[in-house]
């Protein structure tokens, strides 16, 4: 009988786990998934709960974007701590005013081409784990000369939304948000980057793009510092982002 | 119009319809979030007490948005059958409600009644509606659906395989479909949300999940859930596209937010049948929806969520889908703080959708920020089991890498199929059968063949 | 097809409804309690939600026992509020210290037969409604000169239990407590009496003994006051309560 | 012994067998208020994942409640069947869990089991399975008893009539226990706590409900819940007593706090015996158990509430019981806070009965004082139903008038024997038809014969 349970309980086909990191080939007991797996997803699923709970490591991130040798400006939502922002996402997508005064009294009367913002969003640990490597490849690119770029804003419990009231202040002409996606079972640690053309208190999701699950075990630095660079100068170029703009990066030519 | 309800000493008033029905919902926290819901139980009862005495013929009278203002106002009233609706002219939303539990009513009434009702009216009677309620009611309905395969049938559970990855790297998600068909998933569609929206590599996706299916020949079809003007674009090109996929929301400027509108969505429709790649049917579209999308966009005009998401079942039905499904915990907390709303939430979309004659199947699943875990998914997953859900996802192992939510994993399929004696698509199940993977009882086997299954892989 | 629901709707035996206060005849549609009952029990709960609430109305009461002309005590458990006195019944079964040192200073080196205390535990409602009423019939009965009798102890958040330590600090040979039972839907006004011979902390139920349902459309007070005297007297003869002893009240024989 | 548990960097320590499982029991308030919950989701995880890898043996050598100080610890260990053991001896608790699951066990290997199981091992497997494997467990077992009437038998689903009343008003109570029946309640029993404990009170109790059920000739039995004291001194009276109820805990001071013990039980038993009422059975006792009941008295001794209550079906099973069920969520928010917490212990404790051969029902209740509502007991009632739960409770309008909760209504049970496709017991199933209170397929009608039963009231 416990022979029977072995070999129930072994996926035959663990060499398709060679392909994915998705929970396949876990066998089965009966038609349930063995205790093995069942337990080790509970403890994934404690370990993602804390993942949003995680706080941005301001002094952390300020370090490594400081080797980017271009100003930061740090800057907070109107959403206090953890627990409005989750369940208040209306006040993600504003400023706090004293941010507000901030970039008034700090950035004003300049106007930029691109507005680039990093928020902590649903995961500080996307932030801490991608965007020092992402920045590396990334802010070359954006600093190449063709752009004028804005200080780096650096804003705390922000939602996707919140580009729009950034780039209006900022004057710019398009603003790139790269924030962390809601923290997944298995990466717990992916960004998302959105693009807008035009930003505009108001604007809808319709009217950005998005080019998500950056992070080691997704889309690499490299291949996410193509896209958004593709996106911006075809945004530039077509005056517009969103649905009417398609990421037709050619595959193969991704370096 | 001003509404009141008195009981004892106290009056109760209520502005317009469209604050009664927010009132009388159930609390959840996006309804809080727009600052729409009653400011006591109390007060919640009252408004469902006062809801109950409304006749069904005023939501003909009344809307929650302008005519003027919004094309699914527009699209509900303007295809409204006043013919249907004759049979429950003279009900209150109290009588109606009775009326749907009573002995008479029965699949075939409902059926033809379908078009009568307005989102609203269905909206309006699951507020008054116990969990119980809705489960008995929308258990009474059976809406049947074909393309390769036939999905809806009473007995019958099916399941849209879902095998996503981070870099919609092919070889990746053919490795998580193989597993998910070797559990006997897949028999309402392969549906894959690709992580980028390059029309090239959705494309890809296309190709090779059409080759799967006709190398394995799978009386199933395919969907690849990008931007429906992507796919668009791709059936223009003669990629081979099954199904069309877009969400949609509730009102006008929900769907714009979206990028949608009704036009883009008939031309999605006409572009389908420009292919006509069903074999025994021609329903071309796949709708995914979810209470809180209206608030999210800005979009909801003071209408509680449940209404609006009831709303963009009329715009789905309109296409005639041939899946529609909510994706009820999917965005988070602040539209469904734990279990309880979820659990709610889940049964109320099934049910208003089934009433209005959608084939519904529900993406059962909570995020990580939400107050929920596999007990509550579980608890879920045997009361839609006993509603007659059209469908539901199977998740490898319930963890979807590339959305980052937990939903519904192969294994569960299993489960409630075996708790609840219920059989995958017949067309499906013939073919499990003849692949080695179930035996005639419907109980999964060791798959003898599987080697077959296993040896297709891909190359990029 | 409207007529048809009618019937269905209508309990073809209300006359039933006569003999009990409980929820008889409602019809139903199909399976189903119809609409009207369906709703009205939904309020019944908002309703007996916040009797559970209710905070005792403690002017009132000390109007209403002063009329007895005893001493009254106000005592307090160690449950600070609603909140603590439901999740914690523990606390709920023990005095406050300023509690214990006001009986200490205020009643010793007494000593009575019958500890008498009165308390809110779940539904104050119920001695709002029935406190008064109740001790007009039973106050005499238990003064009558057979026994000694303490200070009425008036208790806030307190559970059942408590009445072992006040009965230990009054040196009683006996206690018992009146307070509210948990609230109902139909009932969110029900007053239960305890009796306990020799209290001591630590006391288990099966050395009560219990009347329950104290109330308008319960157990009248005439009958409650009678069973009260009937256990106490018992109790003190056989020097003994609790499962030992049963509540041997001829019925024909309540007045 | 001390039991660790290492994931990466990090070491979990339990300090005994009693702390780890009390660490692996999902979250619940009357836990936290013993003091002997996780102190964090993770290390309740690892909690289970250490307890997944104990072999089962070591529940026969490390007792939780010393056997010197506890007579149930000795009733558990001293009646273990090494034998029946044998079959899962080399088992770990996790092992033991996949094994459940798997298709080669099936209701009667797990019948042939359950002498071998102790309570303690039954709460450790429970502790690790989620909702749905205590459900397509609990759901492989049959556990059948006989007194007038079969009741247990799949496909089946019975209730308890219980139609109590605030003063025991004999009108009062046959009012409400006609209205039952007209509704189909009360196979299992017809049973009333009474509000009093006067033995002249309850023997008048009994004689009517002896009087209905030979007038009627209905094939059920009936039961008075007062003190098992107090039935045995009726008993010995020569009262018609068919079966004896005593509420019951897991530990020997629990049942000290409500006046009984083994040797009181065994005396109401022979009680039972000596009347030998039953005509088609012999099992005369009726027990209720509810999770918190041992902290209540401050006799849990650090053990959980949840393997408390698993040993509290070590003393029902030794007096061979024809009806047990928990009253989960009867006492309050001390011991289970929400609808959550009710639904998760509801389930456990029907799994762990089922699994120790107990003939389980539920008491699916909420008090007022607990964060729960209708809808909580709908989701749940659909659980048991599914679950294959024996029996529930019937109250007028799920409104107990005298003991202050709700719990599940006559039409409940109508409507889960619907929802689910179940019959009541055979015999009173014909009963019902030969009333007129039922037709064949299993349809409440509206009983033409229904005044017969009406014109029953008794004189007091
Ligand atoms: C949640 C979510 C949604 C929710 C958003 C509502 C909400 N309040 O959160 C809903 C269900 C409405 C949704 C809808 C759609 N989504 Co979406 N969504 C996500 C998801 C799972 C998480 C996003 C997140 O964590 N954001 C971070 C938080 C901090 O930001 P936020 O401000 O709280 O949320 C905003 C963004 O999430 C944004 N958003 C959400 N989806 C999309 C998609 C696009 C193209 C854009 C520009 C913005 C956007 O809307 C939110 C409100 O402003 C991601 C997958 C992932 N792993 O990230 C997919 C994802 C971003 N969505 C995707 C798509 C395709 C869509 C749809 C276009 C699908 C369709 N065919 O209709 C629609 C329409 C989007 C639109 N234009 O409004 C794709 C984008 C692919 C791409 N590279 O362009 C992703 C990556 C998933 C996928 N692969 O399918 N989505
Ligand atoms: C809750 C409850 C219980 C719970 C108590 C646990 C708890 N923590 O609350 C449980 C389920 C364990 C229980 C058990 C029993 N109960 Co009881 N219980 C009640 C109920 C529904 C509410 C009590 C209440 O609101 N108390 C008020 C709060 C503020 O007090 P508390 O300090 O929080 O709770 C204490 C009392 O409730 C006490 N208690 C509870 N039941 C009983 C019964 C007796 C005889 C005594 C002396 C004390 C007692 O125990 C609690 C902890 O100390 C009442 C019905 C009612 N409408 O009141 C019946 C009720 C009091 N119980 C009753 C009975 C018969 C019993 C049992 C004897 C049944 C049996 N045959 O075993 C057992 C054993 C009692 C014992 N000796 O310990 C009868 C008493 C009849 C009578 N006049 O004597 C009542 C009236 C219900 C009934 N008619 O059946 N009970």
């Amino acid at each position: 009988m416990s022979k029977d349970l072995k070999v129930n309980q072994e996926g035959q086909w663990v060499i398709l786990k060679t392909f994915t990191e998705a929970r396949i080939a876990l066998g089965r007991t009966g038609v349930s998934i063995p205790i093995r797996e069942s337990l080790s997803f509970k403890m994934a699923h404690a370990n993602a709960r804390d993942a949003v709970h995680e706080i941005m490591d301001t002094n952390m991130l300020l370090e490594q974007l400081n080797q980017l040798n271009h100003p930061i400006i740090q800057l907070h939502s109107k959403a206090a701590d953890r627990a409005e922002y989750l369940l208040r996402p209306d006040q993600g997508r504003k400023l706090n005013d004293t941010s507000i005064e901030k970039i008034k009294t700090e950035i004003h009367p300049e106007k930029f081409d691109i507005c680039l913002i990093i928020s902590d969003g649903l995961s500080a640990t996307a932030l801490h784990k991608n965007i020092f490597a992402l920045m590396q490849v990334l802010f070359p690119l954006l600093k190449n000369g063709a752009y004028t770029l804005s200080p780096i804003c650096l804003v705390e419990q922000g939602r996707v939304a919140i580009s729009d009231e950034i780039g209006v202040l900022c004057h710019s002409k398009i603003t790139i948000i790269l924030l962390g996606e809601r923290p997944g079972l298995s990466s717990p640690d992916s960004l998302g980057a959105y693009i807008t053309y035009g930003p505009k208190v108001g604007n809808t999701d319709a009217l950005r793009n998005c080019i998500s699950n950056i992070r080691e075990n997704g889309l690499n630095y490299q291949d996410a510092a193509y896209k958004i660079m593709m996106l911006i100068s075809e945004a530039m170029k077509l005056q517009l982002s969103g649905v009417a703009l398609k990421d037709t990066t050619l595959l193969k030519n991704i370096p | 119009m001003m509404y009141k309800h008195i009981i004892g000493k106290q009056t109760f008033i209520f502005q317009d319809l469209k604050a009664l029905l927010a009132k009388a919902s159930p609390f959840r926290s996006g309804d809080a979030l727009a600052g729409l819901t009653a400011i006591s139980y109390q007060e919640r009862v009252a408004a469902q007490m006062c809801l109950a005495d409304i006749p069904l013929k005023q939501f003909l009278v009344e809307s929650l948005i302008p005519y003027e203002k919004d094309e699914i106002t527009r699209l509900i009233l303007d295809t409204h059958d006043l013919n249907a609706f004759q049979k429950i002219n003279s009900f209150t939303v109290g009588e109606f409600r009775d009326w749907l539990l009573c002995d008479a009513c029965d699949a075939l009434t409902i059926h033809e009644l379908k078009n009568g009702l307005t989102p609203e009216m269905v909206a309006a009677v699951s507020k008054i509606m116990r969990n119980q309620d809705l489960i008995l009611v929308a258990q009474k309905c059976e809406v049947v659906t074909k393309f390769r395969n036939t999905i809806g049938l009473k007995g019958r559970f099916s399941s849209r395989l879902q095998p996503n990855h981070p870099t919609d790297n092919l070889k990746g998600i053919a490795a998580s479909m193989i597993d998910g068909l070797l559990y006997g998933c897949g028999d309402a569609v392969i549906g894959i949300n690709p992580a980028s929206d390059n029309p090239e590599a959705v494309a890809g996706i296309c190709n090779m999940l059409d080759h799967v299916i006709q190398t394995f020949e799978i009386p199933t079809q395919s969907c690849v859930l990008t931007h429906v003007t992507t796919t668009i674009q791709l059936i223009n090109k003669g990629i081979p596209v099954d199904l069309i996929f877009q969400s949609i929301g509730g009102t006008e400027s929900t769907n714009q937010s979206f990028g949608v509108s009704l036009s883009i969505l008939k031309e999605a429709v006409e572009a389908g049948r420009s292919l006509n790649r069903g074999t025994i049917g021609n329903q071309y579209m796949y709708f995914e929806t979810g209470q809180g999308s209206s608030l999210s966009a800005n979009a909801h005009h003071g209408v509680d969520q449940q209404t609006c998401e009831a709303r963009a079942y009329a715009v789905a039905r309109h296409f005639n889908p041939f899946l529609v499904n909510s994706v009820v915990g999917f965005i988070g907390p602040e539209y469904l703080y734990d279990g309880k709303q979820i659990t709610r939430a889940a049964l109320e979309d099934h049910f208003c959708a089934k009433l209005l004659g959608l084939p519904m199947g529900m993406d059962i699943c909570y995020t990580n920020h939400s107050e929920a875990d596999q007990d509550d998914m579980d608890n879920l997953l045997v009361l839609m089991g006993t509603a007659g859900c059209n469908f539901i996802m199977g998740v490898p192992g319930a963890d979807d890498i590339m959305l980052s939510y937990q939903s519904t994993s192969y294994h569960d399929i299993l489960v409630v199929r075996k708790m609840l004696g219920l059989l995958p698509a017949p067309e499906f199940e013939n073919w499990l059968v003849k692949m080695g993977l179930q035996d005639n009882s419907g109980k999964p086997l060791h798959p003898i063949g599987y080697q077959t299954l296993l040896n297709y892989l891909p190359n990029e």
